[in-house]
């Protein structure tokens, strides 16, 4: 046991640090806590990005065909590190490297590949995955958007929510309905869209704090030629699953702290503890140390993860544990931080103008909901890691149409 | 045994929410943020005779109890009002002895708070950013009164009010007033967890409304038992901080003796039972109820902000301990 | 708003009063903590319970021609309150009174009423409900008992479970499968069972901690009259509704505490809050203001229920709201309590020989079981109170039969 | 990264598994607590080695990790064996320059007990019942050695064999041992979070087994979210906590800096995950669940005693966060 790279990680590491610091004044810096909008920063982050690809640092576990570098999950989580340490904003097209890029990859036809993939990794186009909706959350598969063939090409009429990204993006792979008459998983079909035609309409949403990083997305007779559908008719949940899945690769790796990390709480503790009378030092000890040590699980637990993939496994269904307890963790840490600064805490910043533990604070209850609500979560890890039955469901076998209408569904 | 409210009381409150629900809102709320108006505003409360409740009617105010304003503060707090009747509540204890001051609280001629900490550097207090007259203890125990400078944080809840006063000048209105400081800030505490009452009320029912009529899965999301079961948890809290609500208001009319014990618990209870509430009324809402439109955030603000007011739930429940030790409870 | 009585409860408290100091010397005396069995002291709880029915202080709520006084729920609390407070234990057939003598009169005939009530009330006989079942214990109706016709007699077979007063009782009131052909609801009959009748078995169920307060009862090839039928063959299950709301109203009253007292803890603290560590005497305070806000929130809630007895009103499904806050109220005492022990808390009874802590602990695990599990509760709460959807259920029209056998069902 | 078994401790895991399988159970834990012996008792784990094994080779030990005997000692508390292997992973860091007492901590010739708090009365210790020689830390700071007289109270847990002891002789084994002394302790703490975590994960098992068999309603108890998430809960922090297990005893073979941190986070968080365990597996079983014929209890028993031993949780999450605080996080 023990906590070092191996030899030829070592030596993968090393070389990536090498290539960073030959990169380094290309790439856009920030600071820990500093907010980075791919709106306000959408060129900078384009062109970091796209230094890093040529310094073959982007797409790390895609197959070197498509421009990726064939590496292991593990090159890519060295890499992730790397980038983190020398203050690298994530990468602008994360959601097209982790998520639409391998859809593509495996449902795309030849000419979709090459017309897309090496310009996705350049961040030459920048893609988001269009799939929830108002009425469909944690329910992909009840989503309402049509797709309506018409001569070569689909006609698409409906409303995406939660898109990431959309404000920037130039692609998108989109979930449609094809056929209401089938059950809901059967009548599905995915695309890629031009986030530039005519029709396709994205309007930011806001978020109870902090900036818009979500938008909708409003598709009014858009038309998307046949040659662009991902997959065979009827074939978008298979479609959606690689993704999904790939989603799962994305966040099942490292163990890294879901909020601010947990050594931001210590360091704020180190500040405020003596400035509370002795008695509040005893609890404020009890929340830090609380926090301190749902982090540290959280982190370790995630280690554990991650040395399955250094030994060639890939993510179970227990990296969803990692988001649960992530999340856990985080609220004790951002509220731990929120009740030292004392006075300050009713405020949406502190005296000396620092928002950064409300900031969090506020961002807790969507990381709840976000990326599978906590409820989810549980249903997976209880289904599929400890093997309990699920729930009857009686929406799985009757056609679509057939079901009750109603906004509020 | 009668712990129930009367038909008078009933009758307010039917009012009171009237009045609220006409004059504010969530929305009011979230305009506030941006820099609106706080509804509905000092002088629609000092109109509707809100903020002399509990001032006597020699003093012009409507000499009512601290229940019958409790019952009042519940409908404000549901739609996030401001000014609080906390700060009408606490100031008209103060005042008891100065019937030109109370009757200012009253018709609204003044617009009042109370500071909590130094009257060198307050911390930060309700309903202190629009005030013109300030109410205080002085380092020598006397209560005093006088104008100040109010400085402002960017708000966390822009219906708080919430400013650090220094004061520039006073006058002593009661010498030795700790005592009376004491049950002022008790019935504060009190109507505060009123306030939290109703807000948290209303974030239970709208979190329920929402689970009965949106579908997942082919059900209706209360169906559910995760769901179902975190609905049934806030609302058994807000079901009880109701009882030690009005235990604690009516403790402050007819048994000052349990007034300590019942405002610590009130407050200690809401600081817990509000923030469950509205925390849970975003997670039952899912990704809509996280966003800056929806009302949810509004409460969720409104809790994390008057957990910490007038004392946080550990303050309460040490007082609690202390207090229940010391006799107060058998 | 007023925490007194009325002037017609003062009056009648007095009477109560001025009866049970008339009658003291006759009646079982316990200190608060005292565990009573009725096991142990069946005779003297016999006794108490017929000088007191001779007294007109039990079956308050029963209508007189029964034997009862035909009073009020709130004479009923008034008498319990000042039983409690003259340290009496609770009755010997509170089972009886509360549920198997309520369910003869709304369901059984005149020979029956005439036979049992009286000597019901007098404890001359002891009563046990005879309901839950190893297969079936949240979803009753699940239950396997069964009772075949035979001439004029139905013989039983079968096994029930958690039966309170069984080692004692005289009767029970016994619900059992006349039809397993119909859906489990609808093949159900409840019968009055001697507990003396040959084939008829009682072992008690020693619990975790404590003493064995329920038993298990074996029934074999046991004879019971058709006379003794309560309510029609397949009618067994609205028979059984009438004994579970007379439970909910016996349950319902108030506000008392489910555990041991707060005041209890309160003066235990007193006690042991200075021999602590300046820093774990701030902790302790936090759990033993939390425990005495929980206590005071459920106890002030009670009173609220217990108002609306005393307009006039019957207990709703709010009921359910106080034994479950009740629960999670008795564990912070429990746990405040036993923190408070010190060095002491690791073993079964502290160095001065006190077990009630750890008892009282030990109970808790039961009590969020017993009587409606937390879970069931939760149900109840959220589809009765808030109006919130019931989960679908597939096994309410099949019939019984047709179910899967095994025996952990 | 490499933060895993190695096969050898695999193998030791499996081994170790066997062997507490066939010599203790929580029937004999039952048994105990009316008068039956300790099972698998302090000869049988002597002679298949357990108690030596962080022993030096040269003292008649294995010679072996930290992490080799927790992965052992997880086993042992699967099976709520005792006496526990916490005794003897902390008197072989006491012993390290006693190579005598060492060699007869590991062929059982002497029943060793560690004593927390006083010689001359000390707070209930582990395995102190039948021991026959007792380790202590002295006013001056000094490792002592004796004999002495043990008082136990009626047990909650019976495989524990605490009692307060007296101590009637003792010689110095070490001058300055606090440092030492210290971190005995946390290898102690780290072996107990390691047999917690067995015990919980037990309870997982028992609970998920009986959840995926038992129906009520037509349905297998498993399939409500109610019993699902309570599981999952109680999975994850068990899951959690073997992480943070591995690392304090990788922490106190390979990494003694982290150790004081890494043992006082293993500790608190087993305190409450087995705790946490236990209750679930009772209420999962339901009305079964609380009977003395189950097993349930033994785990509850064992839960509430172990979160006690060795500093509750709150002294170790005070612990962590003051070491966080001072540096030993980042």
């Amino acid at each position: 046991m023990d906590f070092d790279d191996t030899p030829d990680e070592a030596a993968y590491r090393a070389d990536v640090r090498a290539r960073l610091e030959r990169a380094a004044g290309d790439l856009l810096h920030v600071g820990a806590g500093d907010r980075v909008d791919a709106g306000t920063h959408e060129a900078e982050l384009r062109r970091t990005q796209r230094v890093l690809a040529e310094a073959g640092l982007v797409g790390v576990t895609w197959p070197r065909e498509y421009g990726g570098q064939g590496g292991t999950l593990v090159q890519q989580a060295i890499v992730q590190q790397e980038l983190a340490r020398a203050g690298v904003p994530t990468l602008i097209n994360h959601i097209g490297i982790g998520m639409c890029g391998p859809t593509v990859i495996a449902h795309g036809s030849d000419e979709q590949r090459a017309r897309y993939l090496v310009r996705l990794l350049r961040a030459d186009d920048v893609w988001c995955q269009l799939f929830s909706e108002p009425a469909s959350g944690s329910d992909l598969a009840a989503l309402r958007t049509t797709a309506v063939r018409d001569g070569g090409d689909w006609v698409v009429n409906g409303q995406k929510v939660w898109t990431t990204l959309a404000h920037v993006a130039d692609f998108g792979i989109l979930l449609t309905r094809t056929d209401p008459d089938t059950p809901k998983h059967a009548g599905l079909t995915m695309f890629v869209v031009d986030m530039h035609a005519p029709g396709v309409t994205v309007r930011p949403l806001r978020q109870m704090v902090g900036s818009a990083g979500f938008n909708e997305v409003f598709f009014d007779d858009v038309r998307i030629p046949d040659a662009e559908r991902l997959g065979e008719p009827g074939e978008g949940w298979r479609v959606a699953l690689t993704t999904l899945m790939n989603e799962r690769v994305a966040i099942g790796g490292a163990g890294g702290d879901l909020g601010l990390p947990v050594e931001t709480l210590v360091r704020h503790a180190r500040e405020r503890l003596p400035r509370l009378d002795p008695d509040r030092q005893v609890l404020a000890r009890q929340a830090v140390g609380r926090a301190v040590v749902a982090s540290l699980a959280t982190r370790y637990t995630g280690y554990r993860r991650f040395t399955v993939l250094s030994q060639g496994g890939v993510p179970g269904p227990e990296a969803s544990a990692g988001k649960l307890a992530g999340t856990a963790a985080a609220k004790l840490v951002a509220d731990a931080g929120v009740r030292l600064l004392g006075d300050d805490a009713v405020y949406a910043a502190a005296a000396d103008g620092d928002d950064s533990w409300q900031r969090t604070n506020g961002y807790l209850p969507g990381l709840a909901i976000a990326g599978g609500t906590d409820q989810v979560l549980r249903n997976i890890l209880g289904e599929r890691v400890l093997g309990l039955p699920p729930e009857p469901r009686s929406d799985k076998a009757a056609p679509f149409s057939g079901r009750p209408a109603g906004g509020a569904r | 045994m009668n712990f129930d409210l009367g038909p008078d009381q009933r009758d307010a409150a039917a009012g009171a929410r009237e009045f609220y629900r006409g004059q504010a809102s969530a929305a009011a709320a979230r305009a506030a943020l941006e820099g609106g108006a706080v509804a509905p505003g000092h002088k629609a409360l000092a109109d509707i005779g809100f903020l002399g409740i509990t001032v006597p009617e020699a003093a012009g105010g409507a000499g009512g109890s601290v229940l019958d304003l409790a019952v009042v503060a519940e409908q404000g707090g549901a739609v996030l009002a401001g000014p609080s009747l906390v700060t009408a509540a606490r100031a008209a204890v103060l005042l008891a002895d100065h019937p030109d001051l109370a009757g200012q609280l009253a018709d609204g001629s003044a617009a009042l708070a109370v500071l909590d900490g130094s009257v060198d550097g307050s911390a930060p207090s309700l309903d202190a950013a629009g005030a013109t007259l300030f109410l205080a203890l002085d380092d020598s125990g006397a209560l005093v009164a006088g104008e100040g400078e109010a400085t402002s944080g960017a708000p966390l809840d822009a219906t708080r009010g919430l400013a650090s006063v220094r004061m520039t000048t006073r006058r002593v209105l009661t010498e030795d007033a700790t005592a009376l400081w004491e049950r002022a800030r008790q019935v504060a505490a009190t109507v505060l967890a009123a306030e939290g009452l109703g807000a948290a009320d209303r974030c239970v029912q709208m979190a329920v409304g929402y689970a009965q009529e949106r579908e997942a899965f082919g059900r209706r999301i209360g169906s559910y038992q995760s769901v179902k079961h975190m609905l049934v948890d806030a609302w058994v809290g807000v079901d009880q901080l109701r009882s030690l609500v009005w235990w604690a208001a009516w403790a402050a009319d007819a048994a000052p003796d349990e007034l300590p014990l019942a405002a610590s618990a009130a407050k200690a209870w809401a600081a817990e039972v509000v923030e469950r509430a509205a925390e849970t009324c975003i997670q039952v809402h899912g990704g809509i109820g996280f966003t800056w439109e929806h009302d949810a955030h509004l409460y969720w603000r409104r809790a994390k902000v008057d957990r910490l007011l007038l004392g946080d739930a550990a303050e309460h429940l040490d007082a609690v301990a202390r207090l229940a030790v010391a006799g107060s409870l058998a």
